[in-house]
């Protein structure tokens, strides 16, 4: 450890805190109460200075997207706009407590409705949650509407497709919510394989959960027909929103026939990731789930916005309240921000930044997919594998060089993938580093591929043993 | 505005190195009939100085909890919150980062939830817990779940003690797991034992309690320990308040299985619910670590012997295991995590002790003087911590209310709303002995 | 609550180490004849949550800028500031450092403030600029102090065209370097370049103008500064306001010697006037350079030829010189600098002239629609800026602000306050043509 | 350089800004204002992420309060509390115009208010003016005071005498003001030589500028006899608030005959330093010299606070304005939160953790002057010097531990000085680890000098060299 744990700052009496006045005088607790008191805790004691220095020494031992480039593919780790913390922060706007009465909320509703306008704008979806609390939670409850809906319908489907290069949240969703998943190979393109779906699809199947662009970046060319094969057996198919930024502005879920989807706000609309979350995974539906939606669904009548609780057909609800909230503020901001005309923009240069990096990488790994790809790109290091280092050990040696790594081992079709996303906001003179640094390391392979393998060295730590931490674990002190 | 970085005279540079002409060309696979021909129907962007002025008097058609006397809680809680939490979680390296996928260069995420697991394992007195869930009625449901894999059971006995939200979201989950529900009615603002007793089965897999229950009371958690623990194989599951264990005992002290919660109160504001920080423990015990959701900190030792810490265990999770995973826990709540580290550590055991302390003085002190107004009554004065239920005699409670709100007083939360009699009235550390005087003032005359 | 971080235990151990009893005993050479024996009669100290509460409630006793639409400049302006700026300048590193003594641990600020020298350098058209001032006024005191160093004559020209509050100080100063001022009185709210030419002898030492002038016309530069330079001893001292200087030619062209000013407009709020951020440029010229106040950072090598940067030419300070320094200048105002390197990184080129050029245009149409109304006359309606002043016929001015405060709006500086009639009107980016049209309308029906 | 200059970032056309849209017709530049239109300016031209993470990494380059100790002698580099931040953020606190009408202003002029009171406490003054915007600044405008005072008696006085101990801005101040500096020697046990000083009063002699503790750390204990000789010939005597941490709520300035005094509110009062700036040097006066005070002075009546701008005796203004006003805030903030028992304890602790260093120090460095001192202590490397390294060695050689160094080479009566000022915020572990790697050093400097005369190792940049920056001067880009 380069910082030692706050525990180690303890000594007995320190304090760190304020209160203000009692004031009232002290209630005896009765008997049965007293029973119940504890003896004591084991925080920390320790002065605001300590906490202060301590976890502004943890800072300085992580790496944000204010730090550099973040090329985590299906990751979208844009930069986080300071005015939308800002506007998140406004007192007025965040200091609301969820069972105010809506006549003082009129402001957060107006701002929650127009963010639904627009993400249905965006999707041409018809009706849209927003409560959902993350990308996975967005996946759950699409299942879980769709569950309802073959309920309603009185039909029995049981059977959930999602293909080989899907996000693991894809079956894990399908299966938490009582489906079984049924995977399928993708075809020599890296496109969803249309004699295999065929074969898969049948009375029993509830649901093709699909991406569009895929994890590899590339666009299902044959689309609509898929989602009219699946129509054709009475299912539905769901549209994962992870690769949202590839095609905002130019193409649409609901025009391809998606039935519902998940957005992810962190990703998409530049909300930050918080060290891995809060996130927000607002789910769109076409009019036909509306009634399915969890509950309470925004609506606006004349003279105000207000939470429909009259809900029959809902799901139930997914989220004590109504989401996360605040990271809907600083999406809304940033929509309002960009503009329709600037989503585009922001679409196409995140698709030029990931073909820039691809057209100058592709001669030094090997791309086993040639087709078009949209905003990120999957190589494979099995060409520098077999030269002695492989994809975790180049991720390793990039950490050396003050970059993050790409997303490896991802997705499973590719062997030694490196899924590289670098987002509209990266320069070029940065991503023009990120492809010498890699070219670097690739030389660095062939010349001294111990150097690679023994990587990272510059960091806090060196290679940290996972296998010793899942052996032993030593999950709290 | 935009956030592009290159230039027109840079994006004509790349198009050249791909050997595209314009950017459009980028987008010719997408087939036409999916095109969007038309652009998005949202407005043009605006710059800062128009947002932040849209922003503001957006803000002004609300009236935030600052602007009034808030008695509401009922499962999110108007804590004190110090300063230095938000100056702290405003380091871009903080809050700009991604799940710490890169252990090396994300050792202050990794090292403070560590400290958040230790601290959360030390309020709870369980051995074990993940990274952070969504909510608390989300972790509640996937400890349900959770339960009634490790018990094979799908019955899950709910008493109606708990926090309505969380069972309706048990029961959306539940749905999902194909689980049987049944629901325990209350008598007098807590369960009878003798109730679970009776409902108990071999076919029960998971008995869930909140403590304080939703109405600030405490059940009988010895006698119902008990009864739970005659099964060996019933998951009991406890519902718990972080924020008031500094004060009340461990629920690992009453054979808890697995304890979830909410821990908003810890050092994260309101935000109308959202985001919110669920918790999630269970015992120290192997089956039960195997079948945990989330994400799992470690301390391990790299190459040269130095300690540092990686995320462990994932062979439990979804990118690993797929449809196989405990959970499809994804990203989940890590910076409201290292809000609540924060917290704890800066209020250490003195300090959180005191909130407990002064949220129950002050409670009762309120408690007790609308007790004595006539036309009012405390339905559990004898047995509440924070969180009391208030009953209005002779007049209508949503009447009560609305005639408070015009005085700027928030009274609580109506449990109308949930198809009960009274108010669910919330006292903490952050009302002043004058704000509880004047609501008693009001009430009287009212 | 008070930052003390040792426990009463710890404190003993440590007077057990110095060889004492109790902490008094540190205190007995204080002699007891001016021992204060009283506690301080100084409330007791709050917690944070009260603390708060305190300010917000006195904050409310306040009405700020933007709860009106204001006009209000004469020397302080409500520009557009970037949130950038404050997420930036609230990093520890930089705003709870010291003045950078041990350079290598300081890189940070040296090399910030390295970039401030240069875009000061770049607006000014100077050859040399030091790290900052305390403010305008204090900045334009030192440089006319300087410039009597530099001629050896102790005669100043003082136009009435600048700033009163600077004059004032520069006068405060003078009485200190025992400089001799004459004032210079303009009309039609310029100089007239023959009054200069009049004033001016052989022991005048310094000369002053302010670009744009306080009553933000332009005085004749070229004219004058011809006047000025056929006594080359004379030292030529042009206050700027280097947000206009985006668009305006640098004061370097009409042969400023030395060029000083606000550049509060530069990033940094109001503030209600401080902290404030004085410049002060001067010439490249080594004579002028050792006569500068003030610290200065250089670009250098570290012993492995690595650049890096460092405080340089100290040999001109008072730690150094003691009383034979330039100046007093010790604290200066690092971190308002680091704002504005901040805010020209921000607006860059194309920026900063459309900031200049939007102050322009909707001043300059603001003037016009007043001009045109009957009872009002726009004095320098040939030559502003963006601040003209505003003659109000038939009526008090004063009686016409104290109508228009009612109305939310502050039309702008009261001449009155310095004995003249009319107002000083200012017009920035942040008014919308609404507010501007607002303003139009309630004049014509006052 | 770690970190290439912001204008090494520069792209054309690159933009960071955003602004509103002009909505009014432009209108032209009449014939003679197009003169003075500019060609252009070589501002860089950025993105809003190349200013971020520039920014941000140049922060990393840096060392404050918050990374660790700080112990700069004379400067009292004390915490910096989060919530004094807060309160100068709050809008309708901080979002004011100087000239707006004082009815709307009556809040921030309530806290000013406050602030003076508080400050005419600690310290026995009568009357306190807040416009001066340093230590400096407040010098300067004492010193006029002065000046205007014998003026107005009619009195000729040209001589301000200052001890050989004192801060450098003293003479440098009294200059400023047009007076003539006699510096006077101290005696061996670091105080005030009565004997000199009586030789050097004389009724030339305006004022004696004395801080108390003086910068020894040293208590003068004549320093009723002191200010007693100085009123004898008619002369004033000025108080250095840089050391007023040592005596808080023990000893006032205003007790021990002090006339007048400036206050730092970024050292005692624990405004931050911003690296360098800003400060807040407010200026108190006894009774007497009040009308002298720069103009306006804050009143208060039985309605309002207002500015008493009719100061026929004023020196006239040293400020814009009213001073650093933002500054102040954050002072007020603190004194409220500690409250007048705390400011005592603050005393206490600051001169305990001194008293502590000084205690497990003094065996190995010299202690030039054995006489118990205060809140901070000087300490000699001359026997470090002698065994091949000099106190600037030492120094560098701190940082390479991630510490900050004390004050060097001042005061200047004494060789290698090391002037060392914890501060009460910092705990017992810190002042220990900080006397290890002392200790540390000093044997280093037994074993292997070259190892710390070539310090530091292990920072951005190694040993800068001074010599050729000032030879060379390299100023901007």
């Amino acid at each position: 450890m380069e910082e030692k744990l706050i525990k180690d700052y303890s000594s007995p009496g320190r304090k760190g805190y304020s209160l203000p006045p009692l004031e009232v005088e002290e209630s005896e607790f009765n008997s049965e109460l007293s029973d119940y008191l504890r003896e004591d805790v084991q925080l920390p004691e320790v002065s605001e200075v300590d906490v202060i220095r301590h976890y502004t020494a943890l800072s300085e031992m992580n790496y944000g997207v204010d730090s550099g480039i973040y090329p985590l593919g299906s990751c979208t780790m844009k930069y986080n706009p300071k005015r939308n913390e800002r506007v998140a922060r406004i007192a007025a706007l965040s200091n609301l407590h969820p069972y105010q009465p809506e006549a003082q909320l009129q402001g957060s509703l107006e701002i929650l409705y127009q963010l639904k306008l627009d993400l249905a704008e965006i999707s041409a979806m018809d009706e849209i949650t927003l409560q959902p609390a993350s990308g996975a939670h967005g996946e759950f409850t699409s299942l879980m509407i769709v569950k309802k809906y073959f309920e309603d319908k009185e039909e029995k489907r049981t059977k959930v497709i999602v293909p080989d290069s899907a996000h693991g949240t894809n079956p894990a969703s399908a299966t938490m919510a009582g489906f079984e998943v049924m995977e399928i190979a993708s075809n020599e393109r890296g496109m969803v394989d249309l004699e295999a779906l065929a074969e898969a699809l049948d009375q029993d199947t509830a649901a093709l959960m699909l991406t569009n662009p895929n994890t590899l970046g590339i666009f299902e060319e044959d689309i609509l027909k898929i989602t009219e094969m699946v129509h054709e057996v009475g299912a539905l198919v769901y549209y994962d929103g992870a690769n949202m930024n590839a095609i905002m502005g130019y193409a649409k879920p609901g025009l391809m026939n998606f039935d519902l989807m998940h957005f992810n706000l962190h990703k998409t609309f530049s909300t930050p990731h918080g060290g891995g979350g809060p996130g927000s995974g607002p789910v769109g539906v076409k009019d036909f789930l509306a009634p399915y939606l969890p509950k309470p669904v925004l609506k606006k009548d004349e003279k105000k916005y207000y939470w429909d609780q009259k809900r029959p057909k809902s799901i139930g609800k997914v989220h004590s309240f109504y989401g996360n909230y605040g990271i809907m503020l600083r999406a809304w901001a940033y929509i309002k921000t960009v503009g329709g005309a600037g989503l585009k923009k922001t679409t196409e240069n995140a698709v030029l930044n990931a073909n820039y990096l691809k057209s100058r990488l592709k001669d030094d790994f090997e791309l086993p997919y040639a087709e078009d790809s949209l905003h990120e790109f999957v190589l494979s290091g099995s060409r520098q594998k077999a030269e002695g280092a492989s994809t975790l050990h180049i991720a390793k040696r990039l950490l050396d060089y003050d970059q993050y790594a790409p997303t490896i081992y991802f997705p499973l079709v590719v062997k030694e993938a490196m899924m590289i996303e670098p987002t509209e906001t990266e320069n070029i003179e940065t991503l023009d580093h990120f492809v010498e640094t890699l070219l670097t390391i690739s030389r660095e392979i062939k010349e001294d591929p111990e150097l690679v393998k023994n990587a990272p060295h510059s960091t806090t730590v060196r290679k940290l043993d996972e296998t010793e931490a899942a052996r032993n674990p030593n999950l709290h002190w | 505005m935009d956030y592009i970085s290159n230039t027109p005279a840079e994006r004509n540079k790349m198009l050249k190195e791909i050997g595209l002409e314009v950017v459009e060309d980028l987008f010719k696979m997408i087939p036409k009939e999916v095109k969007a021909d038309e652009q998005l129907n949202i407005e043009s962007g605006i710059s800062e100085l128009e947002l932040m002025r849209k922003a503001q008097l957006t803000a002004k058609k609300n009236k935030s909890i600052d602007q009034q006397i808030s008695f509401l809680g009922a499962g999110a809680y108007d804590h004190y919150v110090p300063g230095i939490i938000d100056a702290l979680i405003s380091r871009s390296e903080f809050y700009t980062a991604y799940t710490p996928y890169q252990a090396e260069l994300s050792q202050g995420t990794l090292e403070a939830i560590y400290e958040y697991q230790s601290m959360i394992c030390d309020l709870t007195g369980m051995g074990i817990t993940n990274a952070s869930m969504l909510d608390g009625a989300s972790a509640a449901a996937e400890a349900v779940a959770m339960g009634a894999r490790i018990s094979r059971r799908s019955k899950v006995l709910l008493p109606d003690t708990i926090n309505p939200a969380y069972r309706e979201v048990i029961k959306t989950y539940g749905a999902g797991a194909e689980l049987e529900f049944i629901n325990l009615n209350s008598e007098q603002e807590i369960i009878d034992p003798s109730l679970i007793e009776k409902e108990i089965d071999a076919s029960t897999g998971v008995v869930v309690l909140q403590y304080p229950n939703f109405y600030g009371s405490i059940e009988k958690m010895e006698e119902i320990s008990k009864i739970i623990k005659e099964d060996k194989k019933v998951v009991f599951v406890i519902i718990a308040n972080p924020i008031l264990l500094g004060l009340l005992k461990p629920p690992a002290e009453f054979g808890a299985d697995i304890v979830v919660g909410e821990a908003q109160s810890l050092g994260n504001g309101l935000n109308y619910g959202g985001p919110n920080l669920g918790f999630m423990a269970c015992k120290d015990d192997r089956k039960m670590l195997r079948q945990l959701p989330g994400r799992i900190v470690g301390k391990t030792k790299d190459v040269e012997g130095k300690e540092g810490f990686v995320l462990t265990l994932q062979t439990r999770e979804q990118h690993i295991r797929r449809e196989k995973a405990t959970s499809n826990i994804c990203t989940n709540e890590a910076l409201n995590a290292l809000m609540a580290t924060i917290y704890l550590s800066t209020m250490g055991n003195t300090g959180l002790r005191e909130v407990g302390e002064q949220c129950y003085h002050k409670s009762h002190y309120l408690a007790e003087k609308i007790d004595q107004l006539p036309g009012y009554e405390v339905a559990n004065k004898d047995n509440f911590i924070h969180e009391f239920i208030l009953k209005v005699k002779n007049k209508k409670s949503s009447e009560v209310l609305k005639k408070l709100i015009q005085q700027d007083i928030l009274l609580g939360f109506d449990l109308k709303r949930i198809g009960q009699e009274g108010i669910l009235v919330c006292v903490t550390e952050k009302r002043t002995k004058a704000e509880l005087d004047k609501l008693i003032e009001k009430l009287e005359v009212l």
